[in-house]
């Protein structure tokens, strides 16, 4: 079930190192959540910019009806979003899309994020600790989003910063093939920017490890009424996915990476 | 038509002999097939359902980039992208049966014998109560010049589909052109039982960083409030020189936009990019009319139609 | 042209034979006569001063209420007001001297020997480096159909103006037509030596509690970044086609939005809105377009003329 | 001299009864405003509303580099200024247009006002008062407007409410009327809605006193530039006055009331 909630009470917001964590209640929301979902926000009172903006639930409290995420300011709507502070109230709609696959357990698996792609996998995280073993492997250019990935998530982790200033010195891909040398995990899932996503993919496909990816593109509707947020099938095969209805979450089979 | 209360107002009003509760009707390629939205509001609510258009083959449409947001206004180019009439007969109309609302057909091609096929088709469809003609469509036999563009054109192939089908046809007008009034009486005489006022603005966006156009199709439709004057003045226009009812659509978004247009002379409405930003918005612009016309003791929402001319 | 370092770009353009030091203008009507602006920016920081349109006679105008509001845009019907070519030649534009920028008259009327007259009064003005047709006026001849909404009639009116005067000659297009690039064609043909892309479109809008129309004039002509889009495909199409210059305008309020314009293929732009919403428009798009070049290593601006679709 | 100052500190906002005080810094305008002059707001980040909002300088504080607005939230424009705080910022041009004619000593004036009409008569009441005998006239439909008319300006006044939760019970044009009974003012000033400036011209116009009113109108550029602002000049007089040049105060006899 989608819901509208046009005037989800803030809770909080944080600005942490590099980026936002805001925390509105929506009880419906917060109850249904998949991890690799994502809420589509209005961010302006006026109709510029127009287009509500789709960011990842990085938590999900369902026990106090309270939705997290965690955002980078990078354009006009999301620095709108940066006003919204304690008693304000935000226009959300959610959850959507298709999210991780979460039928798995027992199992060793991977989750590979860059920089805010490691929202949605806190969330996934979070879910399938109990049942699997699960590393986690973040990347970014330096250190202030891996922080806040550290105080999100207590898994078991792997950091890379461009910069060095947090773990290795480098691309997280390059952790994940020294990890991929000492053991092989059942299933990778990754979100990030289109580079990283493309390596992990290759490094995955060069061991059939079965991969889930999260997707970005520019959406108008969220839930596949547009048919704007189209995403090539790969493989040379006919016609396009949406982003936004049969993803964000794809298995790389399914997509060009 | 609300017969429950005396005092209630009554929102319905009949279009090309389609007979709907309220005058907000949903804008075709904004609705998918119907099944989108449900989550959000029953399609009973609604005056009407405007499905995607739909042609004669499947059509993978443009490449992405396919959407570019620009102030107070959209940018598209799905470039149709449908599954074909005969999948869309056997797939996607049926679920809509005693959905409570018509449901109309958005047809689309690029030549008469293409609109002609696909309204044939959809005239054996119980479900199906109406068709809208998008006549926006490029032409391949005159060189690629949009239908709507010349008024011979249109008429042309508004002839054609007229008599390839006895359903209630109802032709959707492209806002380029510099006499839009000219083109509604074409399509009037040729036997259009209503007209659609507007289609989408043709523009495009640049993307200064890799100096290319943003969308891969380089032009899209601009839709959404930043149009909507332009729209407003098009209803304007044409409601007043022709004799068949107008829907009028473009940037609405309140109940207040809705009204502007029935004050401009439509006797509907639809919703396309409105319903982007608030998945309610339908259903709350109706409500929004009827509130209207409670608090001002109108009551018949068609007594507004046309009345910024009419007094 | 900027030649005091080396490495500063050069953002010079010329239009029409008219040097400009930027590419920055403003547009016709939102200007003045470049008197009210001057607490802001001194006029020598503009790529050249367009005025207000200017009539053989004087005129009132149009009845308030004039303006609108619309979602990122405005609509206007000023109606042209304008003291008359006598009193603008005799008071308004002798100030304008030694500004340090080329002045640009725009000039309207109702028939073809109205703008000759007109043109021909202000080819005798030293203060005046160019012309700037608008043709989107309704030609009284013609029952009031615009001299702009076709091609024989833009052609006919610019061919006449032509004769009556040695000054460049600058056609704004009327965007309110089905084919933009046909009406172009036709006065580049007719002897101009550069567009102007491009006036306003026209729209209206309507007050819900007085169930009228909110501007007197009924209708008027929507500018602002609502518009943008629309603007921006419009010279994209033209420039590709005629051989003479382009100025781009329309809904430019920022450097980027200047950039989109120059790489859509205008060699200079104007800002009309834009100055509403912020004073100092002008002067910070022209220090943008100057950053951009610094930081992209563009050596002159002129070399982004066109590159979305030149490469 | 108009100056445009992008990012002009808010220093305070309050919420009185049925308005907003908005104080920001701007010394250039605070220095220079005369009373009757506006300022331009721009309300919105992105383009809607497009347009700068109009409004009367209240206060102007030279010493502090302050001015003071005080305005109803009657629309989006104002309703989003009522988002701002002490360390926001915001976008102001002015001061604009022509203010009140100050020449004037050792006289009695009446200034007349109604609701937020009282704005700009605050200030001008603030300037006129050591050298004339000034009285004002304040009405609204009820006291809340008033009782900060009050706090803002400690002139002799009389107030009137249409609902008599202030002064006298009904229009402020009948107290002004009582007190022409009695004394004959040098001057009237005043601002507010349309019907009670017909009302004040008539009985200006019957005793031969001169009025100066301050107008309003929907504005675009607020300096001249648009033509849209126009004004009936009145007395079939043909063409039109600009309210943001010419006015926003003109003389009675300039206009059409
Ligand atoms: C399913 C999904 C989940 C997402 N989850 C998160 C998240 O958890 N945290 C987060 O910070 N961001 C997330 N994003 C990206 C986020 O939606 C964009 O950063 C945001 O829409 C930008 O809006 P803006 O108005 O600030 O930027 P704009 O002014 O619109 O654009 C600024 C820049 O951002 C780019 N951009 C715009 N829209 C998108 C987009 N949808 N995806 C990627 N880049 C874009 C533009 O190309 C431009 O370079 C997600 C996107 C999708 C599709
Ligand atoms: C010179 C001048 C000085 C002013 N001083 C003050 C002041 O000190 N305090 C104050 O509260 N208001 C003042 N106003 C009025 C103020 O400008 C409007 O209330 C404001 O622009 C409304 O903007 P909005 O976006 O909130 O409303 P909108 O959404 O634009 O409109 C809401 C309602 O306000 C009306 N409105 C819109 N613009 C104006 C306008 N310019 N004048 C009158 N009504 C308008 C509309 O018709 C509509 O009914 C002044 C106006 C002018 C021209
Ligand atoms: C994403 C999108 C897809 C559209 N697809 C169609 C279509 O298939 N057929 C059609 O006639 N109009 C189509 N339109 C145009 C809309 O039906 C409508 O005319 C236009 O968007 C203006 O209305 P709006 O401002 O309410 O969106 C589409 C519009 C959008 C935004
Ligand atoms: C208030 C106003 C007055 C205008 N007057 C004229 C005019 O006299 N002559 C003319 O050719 N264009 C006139 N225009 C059109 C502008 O020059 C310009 O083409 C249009 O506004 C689009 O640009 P913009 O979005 O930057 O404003 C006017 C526009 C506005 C808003
Ligand atoms: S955003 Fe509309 S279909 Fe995906
Ligand atoms: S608001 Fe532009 S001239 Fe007055």
């Amino acid at each position: 079930m989608k819901y509208h909630i046009p005037r989800a009470p803030v809770r909080a917001q944080i600005k942490t190192r590099e980026a936002y964590l805001l925390t509105f209640e929506a009880p419906e929301i917060a109850q249904e959540a998949k991890p690799g979902q994502f809420v589509h926000i209005k961010t302006a009172k006026g109709s510029d910019p127009l287009l509500r903006r789709p960011l990842s639930i990085c938590r999900a409290l369902p026990a106090e009806g309270l939705v997290v995420v965690w955002y980078q300011a990078v354009g006009r709507g999301t620095a709108l979003m940066t006003e919204l502070m304690a008693w304000d109230e935000v226009d959300v709609v959610g959850p959507l899309g298709r999210g991780f696959d979460t039928e798995i357990a027992g199992e060793k698996v991977y989750l590979i994020g860059g920089g805010v792609g490691l929202a949605p996998l806190i969330f996934l995280g979070q879910k399938l600790a109990g049942a699997n073993e699960i590393t986690l492997f973040g990347g970014a250019k330096n250190a202030g989003l891996l922080e806040t990935a550290q105080d999100l998530s207590a898994l078991p982790a792997f950091w890379a910063t461009e910069d060095g200033s947090l773990g290795h010195r480098g691309l997280v891909t390059e952790l994940l093939k020294q990890s991929l040398e000492k053991e092989k995990p059942a299933r990778f899932y990754s979100c990030g920017p289109h580079g990283m996503l493309a390596e992990v993919a290759r490094l995955a496909r060069a061991q059939n490890i079965p991969l889930q990816v999260s997707l970005e593109s520019a959406m108008a509707c969220g839930v596949g009424a547009c048919l704007g947020c189209s995403c090539d099938k790969g493989s040379g095969r006919e016609g396009y996915l949406k982003v936004c209805k049969d993803g964000p979450v794809f298995w790389d089979t399914e997509v060009n990476l | 038509m609300n017969t429950s209360f005396a005092k209630e107002p009554d929102l319905g009003v009949e279009i090309a002999g389609i007979k709907m509760k309220n005058p907000v009707m949903t804008a075709s390629g904004t609705f998918g097939f119907g099944e989108l939205y449900t989550d959000f509001f029953p399609l009973d609510q609604l005056g009407a359902v405007v499905v995607k258009g739909v042609t004669r083959e499947a059509r993978a449409g443009n490449p992405p980039p396919r959407l570019v947001e620009t102030p107070s206004g959209l940018l598209n180019a799905i470039g149709l992208e449908n599954p074909g009439v005969d999948k869309v007969i056997a797939e996607y109309l049926p679920p809509l049966a005693g959905c409570g609302a018509p449901v109309i057909v958005n047809i689309a091609g690029n030549t008469a014998e293409d609109y002609c096929y696909v309204a044939e088709k959809l005239s054996e469809c119980p479900v199906v109560s109406g068709l809208e003609i998008n006549i926006s469509c490029p032409n391949v036999k005159a060189g690629g010049l949009a239908f709507g563009s010349r008024a011979d054109l249109a008429s042309d192939v508004v002839r054609q589909i007229r008599a390839a089908t006895a359903l209630p046809l109802i032709v959707k007008l492209s806002p380029n052109v510099t006499d839009i009034v000219e083109i509604a009486l074409a399509v009037e005489e040729a036997g259009a039982d209503a007209l659609t006022l507007v289609n989408t603005l043709l523009g495009m966006a640049i993307d200064i960083k890799k100096r290319k156009p943003r969308l891969a199709n380089i032009t899209g439709g601009l839709s959404g409030p930043a149009m909507k004057p332009v729209a407003l003045r098009m209803v304007w226009q044409v409601s007043q020189q022709v004799k068949i009812p107008v829907i009028g659509l473009g940037g609405i978004v309140t109940a207040a936009d809705a009204l502007e247009f029935i004050m401009a002379g439509a006797s509907a409405v639809a919703i396309g990019t409105g319903q982007f930003i608030n998945p309610c918005c339908c259903v709350e612009v109706a409500e929004g009319l009827n509130a209207y016309c409670l608090t001002h003791g109108i009551k018949r929402i068609s007594d507004l139609i046309g009345v910024a001319w009419k007094e």
